[in-house]
């Protein structure tokens, strides 16, 4: 174990025992090659996220916004990533270098179905065998995830236990390696689980903070007073924040989704949030210790969000340490001010936002008076995905911003 | 040496069954735990349900669903252990995070390290040992000193991907039993014996010279064959958990005897084998 | 008119007397801001591109693809662009030229969608009210992209005349131009309608060829063989095209639909295709001459493809011309050839095609004999909005290479 | 002078109806015109339908896909024109791609120009002249051509934005009458005539001086005050379709009666305008 797989008392190896020589191979393999470039793979993982990903995204002006915050509003826009969110940028990282590594068979877990879309398009460009684990609930809810899966050639395996959904997908995402470690390689979806993953999916996304602090400085000839982020697990945050950390004077959010409520359910062992660097504990979950949901028993609570992808009830422990040291700030917005983000974006900017992005835009409209001159806004995805989320979560509410959608009553045929 | 080494040096080849307690509740896993010994069981292995089992396979998550629906938590877990009284030392596993997180908030404060709490309730509850299977050697520091300042024996997984220093480390930390994981994977039942668990036992003739803790075999044993090839093959004994979870899922309120008899049928196979590696051949 | 409006016999102004001043005005604006750069207007556009639409999109060297067919195949990667086509190109140029006119009001047709929602995209961009036209029938078969245009604050008026679909969408918002021609720019969605259109159009899209000519220089140190391109409308195909017009080893061809057979039903007035180039016969249809699929009356017959972007009567007058004078090619390939390129792409590539593009790529892989050592294919769009037909159509043949989506049967709760 | 100027000239406000060939059917439409003409007609237009009418509205469109779903024809156009004996002109409306497409493969080959062949067969058929309105001036040589050769008359539709220099050409190449747009839009019978139509008049008034063929005004003229009040501004006849179309929809085969007394309505309507834009007042 190398010594900074901890981030102050955050992070560590809590893994089957079986799994420890894998995740030393890994960390050597991430010294190597990522670190120092071995063989060039950091070159061609660069080159293959430019001709495949379409990096660099740009960081563009939001006029609309701008003027109506009178701040300077600044889009980073992930959501034209290839697959539509920034989590192509840790897929393809981790598909090459198992590549690099030899490893002849890729797994994943997912919930959404994001980062197993992610990942089945990485494997399927790299020519790479790929399994992804997905609850049978997830199954059913994200069918058009689990068709782009199947088309990228990637077997999806339903995972039945429990409630069906992320949490399980990752214990049996888990199993699956302890049972074939020798030739899996298990990509994570973010910057959680055992060292070296929070390290190594950070630095896979911390292109979008090293394209952003060089965009930033050209188009307003200046750093950034903030830059805001959702979190989920956390890797477009510390992707997005990574190269602005040791810029003093910028302030970082790392914006959770305040679900419907703060509070947590302990009966019925559910938080209706997945606020956790706000509102959870230390623990250990997944393979690192770091901020998480559970009852005073330390059994894991079942979180919520609107948005799928940052219904999670970790965080990565490098996020739970800098809020620790107060360097990133930890705020939450709940479903219903994502949902007005949701489409005020998409009214006023022309871009249909993620959910989960749709939480640092709510963000950005509640506190834009404090937030400084210069906001940087990480979009972290495209909303396409999230359409009939909305559509129904809008119509349960009232909600000023939302356009209606009568048009369909006067045209069923 | 400690209530389990000594269970080991008496059995003459141990079975160490595993249960999850709580399932389907707290009286009936009692009445499990005693049939089991009745059975012969040198040794029981308790599990404390955590909600994500990730070591575990599909039979155990299924019996730790049942147990954490019907409310098994870790105080009531202490209490079942204390209330039981069975001539075999009983061994807890469990995830690290409910260790962790153990105790009311006075306690945790006054407390050497956050798994004290959990530790020093467990020898007052009669625990004799843990296993903690996402809990690697290297992040055990704190929990080896509260083991050792409460006399709670600490036992390590040493997987077929276990080597070298890392190998070295473990045995040199273990206390109680070394559990020798069989072949990949997670906890579940198996007919056959792998050929992992040949490499595996081969293995541990290699290491056993320089290490006086026993070793048992666990993953996959079901079948009295399975324990006395084990044996045989130079172990202390064998671990079986998904069997016996097996049984109990299929049984309910009858499966105790049939708990009886499994274990007995094993414990006979882990004799028989021993018999097969010393010097003097004698059968049950 | 300007001498320019016709493609040798080809193009021209076919449309009402009220709508005269307006393209007369159009073409002065086209010749001013998109020829002569007035006031900047192509800087901005090119900037806006970049920022807010992700240009330039990669050329991207499709391995498996290239060892394959033993020919270094590149793809032209539109599907990144936002929105997912290349439409954006267009509509963004459109709205944009409409404000520097200081139109008030944008109208647009739209058949499946794609052309509307970027139209949408591009309006709220900018800030400029926006309707949109789409008949009824492919109102309720392309929902979500509905839902899109009004999340992006466009009004979707429902066209009830004849069958319901893009013809009828199109002529209706030609009545709204006649009527509100004053303060209202028709974004018209392809290389098609009166002059300035066809020009205008191929201009904005021109970047396309712009970006790729470049690039394959850099990639390949040379011209390419061939550039392949769908074509429906022949947008994406002009825009491909355009600047290796002039480059007279290069190859070009226009692949269009051959649906299910390339005869012509006349009795029914259904043509089951839309070769347009391959089986059109001179007419004026939309404002222009140019092919068009017709009955021996003149009547304009219905023309089918599985990918409903390509399912058009008509094609622009340039590429009509193109042809005639033999610098363009005119091929197709029908719905199956198609549909395994769909799939293929997919799996071997991690890149989910459109439909539309797919017509590219089947052609590819019929003639990759004869196109020579270099290719380059535009992927002129994603194919997220085709899943659904595409899972249709792959369930009623019997394709090697389709995925299969069992996975569904087991897990129904 | 054309057969069309001449009715116009006769007219003394001249009505120009038009009906859809074919909607319902042949015979019918054959009935229909005889009772424009009974009521006073001056010269009809018969629209061939096309299937894409993009300067036509709902009314017009849904005419014209009655009578192509009943399988009229370009050529069944021109038969059923050629047996109506009727005492108006009749001018035939279409768009350009009909046109452009007419004849067969052998006659083509032989033609003029692509137009050449309709032009002459619609001459043949009795067609006094034709309205093409997704034709501008600019694209018509050809046709105007032929038409000149075959003695059609060749009518241009003027817009509300129709200005300049291109309302001089147009006025310069119109034959048998102009005819003048009222407002923006596509056909459509209104309520009321709108404030463009007034504009429209006053323009007429103003290119009246230099031109002698007549001018027709259209679009949503749909009452006897319409009519009165377009030839009361200068006009030389008035042109109204919708109107009669929404009869033949509403009515069926009792649609004569009905068409002959709106026809009778807006003729005295323009009649009694004329009267008021000319020395000698007149009443019918
Ligand atoms: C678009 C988008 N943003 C954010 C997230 C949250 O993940 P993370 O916090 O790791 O960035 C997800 C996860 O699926 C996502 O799809
Ligand atoms: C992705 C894509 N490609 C191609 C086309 C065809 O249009 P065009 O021929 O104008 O490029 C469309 C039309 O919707 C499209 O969406």
């Amino acid at each position: 174990m190398s010594t900074d797989s901890k981030f102050g008392d955050y992070g560590g190896q809590y893994v089957p025992e079986a799994l420890m020589p894998a995740i030393e191979e890994l960390g050597d393999a991430y010294e190597r090659y990522v670190l120092e470039n071995e063989d060039g793979f950091m070159d061609e993982f660069r080159e293959r996220m430019a001709d495949f990903g379409g990096r660099p995204t740009p960081l563009q002006y939001a006029e609309q916004l701008s003027a109506r915050y009178d701040t300077d509003v600044y889009l980073k826009r992930e959501d034209l990533v290839h697959g539509g969110a920034h989590k192509l940028n840790n897929a393809l990282g981790q598909v090459l270098l198992a590549k690099y590594m030899g490893k002849e068979r890729i797994i994943a877990e997912t919930g959404a179905g994001q980062h197993g879309t992610a990942t089945a398009m990485a494997a399927s460009h790299l020519d790479m065998p790929c399994e992804i684990y997905m609850g049978t609930t997830d199954i059913n809810r994200q069918r058009p995830n689990v068709f782009r899966m199947r088309l990228n050639d990637a077997q999806v395996n339903p995972v039945t236990t429990g409630r069906g959904t992320l949490k399980e997908a990752i214990s049996e995402t888990m199993r699956d390696w302890a049972t074939n470690v020798e030739d899996t390689h298990y990509v994570i979806g973010s910057v959680v689980g055992p060292h070296p993953f929070p390290n190594m999916v950070r630095d896979f996304q911390a292109v979008i903070s090293e394209e952003a602090r060089e965009q930033i400085r050209e188009k307003a000839g200046r750093l950034p007073d903030a830059v805001v982020s959702c979190a989920g697990g956390g890797s477009n945050t510390m992707g997005a924040f990574a190269n602005f950390v040791q810029d003093e004077g910028v302030d970082l959010y790392a914006v959770e989704a305040g679900g419907s409520s703060l509070d947590v359910d302990e009966e019925e062992g559910v938080a209706p949030n997945s606020a956790t660097l706000t509102t959870g504990t230390d623990g250990v979950l997944h393979g690192a210790r770091t901020k998480i949901l559970q009852d005073s028993d330390g059994q894991i609570v079942e979180s919520h969000s609107i948005s799928a992808g940052l219904d999670y009830a970790g965080v990565g422990p490098e996020l739970s340490h800098l809020v620790e040291e107060d360097r990133v700030t930890p705020v939450n917005v709940g479903d219903d001010v994502a949902l007005e983000a949701f489409h005020r974006l998409s009214q006023t900017e022309g871009i249909i936002p993620a959910l989960e992005s749709s939480h640092a835009l709510g963000y950005l409209h509640e506190a834009h008076d404090e937030l400084g001159d210069v906001v940087v806004v990480n979009v972290s995805g495209r909303g396409d995905k999230d359409l009939e989320t909305v559509l129904e979560e809008t119509d349960k509410r009232d909600l000023d911003v939302a356009p209606d959608m009568d048009l369909f009553e006067g045209v069923e045929r | 040496m400690s209530d389990v080494e000594a269970a080991f040096a008496e059995a003459d080849g141990a079975l160490v069954p595993y249960i999850t307690a709580g399932d389907p509740d707290a009286e009936a896993t009692k009445e499990q735990v005693r049939a089991l010994v009745a059975g012969g069981a040198d040794v029981v292995e308790l599990g404390l349900p955590f909600s994500e089992p990730i070591a575990d396979g599909s039979t155990i998550q299924e019996a730790i669903q049942r147990s954490l629906a019907n409310g098994m938590t870790p105080g009531k877990f202490l209490d079942l252990v204390a209330d039981l009284d069975v001539d075999a030392p009983l061994v807890c596993m469990t995830y690290y995070n409910l260790v962790y997180q153990y105790g009311d908030e006075e306690t945790r404060a006054n407390a050497e390290s956050p798994v004290e709490p959990f530790v020093a309730a467990a020898a007052e509850a009669g625990i004799s040992g843990l296993i903690i299977p996402d809990l690697p050697v290297e992040e055990s520091a704190e929990l080896r000193a509260a083991c050792d300042e409460y006399g709670v024996d600490l036992v390590f997984v040493v997987a077929p991907t276990t080597e070298g220093s890392r190998l070295q480390n473990m045995l040199e930390q273990a206390t109680g039993f070394v559990y020798v994981q069989a072949r990949l994977g997670t906890t579940g039942a198996r007919a056959d014996v792998s050929d992992q668990t040949h490499e595996s036992l081969q293995r541990i003739a290699e290491f056993d010279a320089g290490n006086s803790v026993p070793k048992a075999v666990g993953f996959g044993v079901s079948e009295r064959e399975h324990a006395e090839e084990i044996t045989a093959a130079g172990a202390d004994g064998v671990v079986a958990g998904s069997v016996f979870v097996d049984i109990i899922a299929e049984h309910g309120d009858d499966a105790p005897e049939y708990l009886r008899q499994k274990a007995r049928e094993l414990k006979e196979g882990a004799h028989a084998g021993t018999s097969q590696s010393h010097p003097e051949p004698e059968r049950t």
